[in-house]
C-alpha cells in the first residue's frame, strides 16, 4: 500500500496541484447544509470519500484532503462555526497535504506522508467496516422480534424463596453517593482548637484549692489559650460550664456585678 | 373453478402442509403466556389452517415428554409434565431489590476490599446495621477475609466469585474508578435523588487509586 | 414383586435412564426463559446425571420442528424458529430503538473485544456520547471485561450473552463477517505513525496496542 500512495502522491503533485474542481465544490457546499449531521470529522472524511467512487483502498487521500479543506473554507465563507476537531483535522490535513506534494526530505524525522495517508485511509477503511458489521448484526434475526423465548416460565407455588438482586449501574452508582457524601459528611470539629469541658474540670479541680479570694474567670484559662479568638472562646466557653459543675458540686461561688461585667470565682468553705 | 385443475397445484394456494401448522402452533404455545383457543390460533395461521387437528398431531408428539400439551378451558398450553415438577423449585424464586443501605455497603466492600466494618462505617458516615451484612453473607455475595492486623484485630469482608458472577466481572479490579464512572457519562446521566453532581475533586479520585490498587496487590 | 431382583430396579439408585435426563433438561429449558448451562441443568438433575449427552439428543429431537434448542454461549435456551416470526406480532416487544452511535459502539464492541473507551473513541474518531454506553450496559448488552494491562489500567468493554441470545448468536467468534475483516487487518488497532488529530484522550493513546485479539483467539 505504501508504495501504490508514494507513486499517486507524485502522480499528483505534477499534474493536479491546487485543481480543485466545480463538483468538488459543489459537494462541499451541499455537505455544509449537513454539518450537524456528521458524527466527527472522521465520518466527513468517509462521507467525501465516497464522491471518489473507488474502493476505500484505492482513494486518494490527497484529493480527500482537498475536498476537506474545499468544506471547512466553504465554511468560512458562509461564516458557519465548525466545531474545534473540524479545524484541528483540517490543519492536519494541510499538513498532510504539504507532506504529500513536497519531494521526501531525508533530514526529516517522524512519518512520511505516504505513512501517515496510509494510516487515515486505514482508519476510514476500519469505521466503513465497523459501520457495515454494525448494519449486519442489526439485520439479523433478533430475539423478541424474529424469534421468541418462552412466554410463561413455570410457576409453582409449594416453594417461595425470596432473593435479592441488584445491577452493576445499583453498585456503581451506590458507591458514587457514599463518596461523594464526604462532602456533606456534618461538620466535624477541629479538636485542635477545641478545649473540652471535661478538660477545663480536672483542670479547674486543681486550681480552686488556691482560689481563696475572688477572681477573674479569665485567669483561670489555661495557658496558650488566649492567643487566638477560637481557642480563646472554646477555653472560656468550657472554663465557665466547668465552674458551673463545680458550684453546683458545692466546692465554688460565682458573682456578676452587673450585665457582661467580669465573672469572678472563688473557692467555698 | 374448473373441474380439471390438478388438486396438487390447487393445494400450493391452499393451507400449508400439516406438518408446517403443527409448527406454527407449537411456536405460539410456546412464545404465548396465557393459553390460546384453537380460534386465537387459527387467527394467527394462514388462511385455511385447521388448528384442531394440528393440535392432535402436536399433543400426540408431545405424549411422554418432559412438557405436555394441556387443555386448560377453552385454550390450549405447554406446561412441565407434572412429575418433573421437582426439577422447578429453583424457579420460584421472588427477586427483590436491594436497598440502599445493602447497595451501598456492598459497593463499599467491593471497592475497598478487604475492609472491615468501622471503616464501611467511616465511608458511609452512618453505622451498618448487623441485618445488612447478615444480608449479603446469606446472599453469598461477601465472605470474611482475612483479620486485620490492628488493635483487635478486626475481621475485613471481601466479595466473593457468586459476586463477580452476578455483576459480570472478572475481577473486582476490573470496577470502573470515580473518574471512569464519570467520564462513562454513568452518575451524571441519571443521579440518584439527593447527590449533588460530582466536583472535579481530584485529590479524592487519586485517594481512591491509591488505595484501590494497595488493596488488590497481593 | 418378584423374588428375583431385577437389574432396572437396581438402576433406580443409579442416574436416570437417558430418555429420562432428556426429558429432564427438556422441562427445564422450557420453564427458563434464558439460557441455562450444562452445569446449572446437572445440578438440578438427580446426582450423576450426564447433561451433555442428554442436550445432543434432545437437539436432534427439536431439529425443523417450531421450536429449538439453540447454544448462546456457554448456555442453551428454546427459541422459536425464526422462520415463524410472522405468526408472534403479539409478542413483538418494543424493542428501544438505538441511536446510530449505540449501534456502532456496540458493533466495535463486539468486534474489537475487549476494548477500551479510548479504542472506540479512536475508531469512531468521536468521544463516545455520554448516556451511550450506560444505555448499553443497561439493556445488559455489554459489561466490563478486563482491565488493559497498560499504563492507566483502563476498563474494557465486552458484549454479554444478552448481547449473543438477543442476535441469535452461538458466541461471539460467529459474528457476522468476523474472519473477513480480521483477514483484512480491520480489527487491528494500528498505533498511528506520529500523531493524528482523532484520538480520544491523548494520555490513553497508546494503550491500544495489546490484548486485541485475546476473546477470539482459538
Amino acid at each position: 500500500m505504501k508504495r501504490f500512495w508514494a507513486g499517486r502522491g507524485m502522480a499528483e503533485s505534477t499534474f493536479e496541484e491546487d485543481a480543485v474542481s466545480v463538483a468538488e465544490r459543489l459537494a462541499a457546499e451541499a455537505l455544509i447544509i449537513d454539518v450537524d449531521g456528521f458524527e466527527g470529522p472522521l465520518d466527513l472524511l468517509l462521507t467525501l470519500s465516497r464522491t471518489q467512487k473507488v474502493d476505500l483502498r484505492k482513494i486518494s487521500v490527497l484529493q480527500l484532503a482537498r475536498q476537506y479543506l474545499a468544506f471547512v473554507e466553504r465554511a468560512k465563507a458562509l461564516r458557519l462555526e465548525l466545531a474545534a476537531d473540524y479545524l484541528v483535522m483540517a490543519a492536519w490535513l494541510a499538513f498532510l497535504k504539504s507532506r504529500l506534494l513536497l519531494p521526501p526530505d531525508p533530514e526529516e524525522e517522524g512519518p512520511s506522508g505516504e505513512e501517515l495517508a496510509a494510516h487515515l485511509a486505514f482508519q476510514l477503511e476500519r469505521l466503513q467496516a465497523m459501520r457495515d458489521a454494525a448494519a449486519r448484526l442489526m439485520a439479523r434475526d433478533q430475539l423478541g422480534r424474529d424469534f421468541f423465548a418462552r412466554g410463561q416460565t413455570y410457576e409453582v407455588e409449594r416453594v417461595r424463596k425470596v432473593t435479592y438482586t441488584a445491577t452493576l449501574l445499583d453498585l456503581m452508582q451506590g458507591y458514587a453517593r457514599t463518596r461523594t457524601k464526604d462532602e456533606f459528611r456534618p461538620f466535624v470539629m477541629d479538636r485542635d482548637s477545641v478545649f473540652t469541658m471535661e478538660q477545663a474540670l480536672e483542670r479547674m479541680r486543681g486550681l480552686i484549692g488556691y482560689a481563696g479570694e475572688w477572681g477573674d474567670l479569665t485567669s483561670f484559662l489555661p495557658e496558650g489559650w488566649d492567643n487566638n479568638p477560637v481557642r480563646r472562646r472554646s477555653a472560656t466557653a468550657a472554663t465557665f460550664a466547668a465552674s458551673l459543675e463545680l458550684v453546683k458540686e458545692g466546692h465554688l461561688e460565682m458573682r456578676q456585678s452587673a450585665l457582661f461585667a467580669p465573672i469572678q470565682l472563688r473557692k467555698k468553705d | 373453478m374448473s373441474e380439471d385443475i390438478d388438486p396438487k397445484e390447487e393445494s400450493l394456494f391452499d393451507a400449508p402442509l400439516m406438518a408446517e401448522q403443527e409448527r406454527m402452533i407449537e411456536a405460539i404455545l410456546f412464545a404465548t403466556s396465557e393459553p390460546v383457543t384453537l380460534r386465537e390460533l387459527e387467527s394467527r395461521m394462514p388462511h385455511g389452517c385447521d388448528a384442531g387437528e394440528a393440535m392432535v398431531h402436536l399433543r400426540k408428539r408431545y405424549e411422554g415428554r418432559g412438557v405436555q400439551v394441556v387443555k386448560i378451558g377453552d385454550g390450549y398450553a405447554i406446561r412441565t409434565a407434572s412429575d418433573l415438577g421437582f426439577l422447578m423449585q429453583k424457579e420460584t424464586v421472588e427477586v427483590r431489590k436491594l436497598s440502599r443501605a445493602a447497595i451501598e455497603t456492598l459497593a463499599i466492600i467491593a471497592y475497598h476490599q478487604p475492609v472491615t466494618r468501622a471503616e464501611i462505617e467511616e465511608i458511609r458516615g452512618v453505622s451498618v446495621s448487623r441485618g445488612t451484612v447478615d444480608q449479603l453473607l446469606e446472599m453469598e455475595w461477601i465472605r470474611f477475609g482475612r483479620r486485620k492486623m490492628t488493635p483487635g484485630r478486626p475481621v475485613t469482608f471481601v466479595v466473593t466469585q457468586g459476586f463477580l458472577d452476578h455483576f459480570g466481572l472478572e475481577s473486582a479490579r476490573d470496577l470502573p474508578g470515580l473518574k471512569e464512572l464519570r467520564s462513562a457519562g454513568l452518575l451524571e446521566s441519571r443521579p440518584p435523588p439527593g447527590t449533588l453532581p460530582l466536583m472535579g475533586d481530584t485529590e479524592e479520585e487519586d485517594e481512591s487509586n491509591e488505595g484501590q490498587s494497595e488493596l488488590f496487590e497481593d
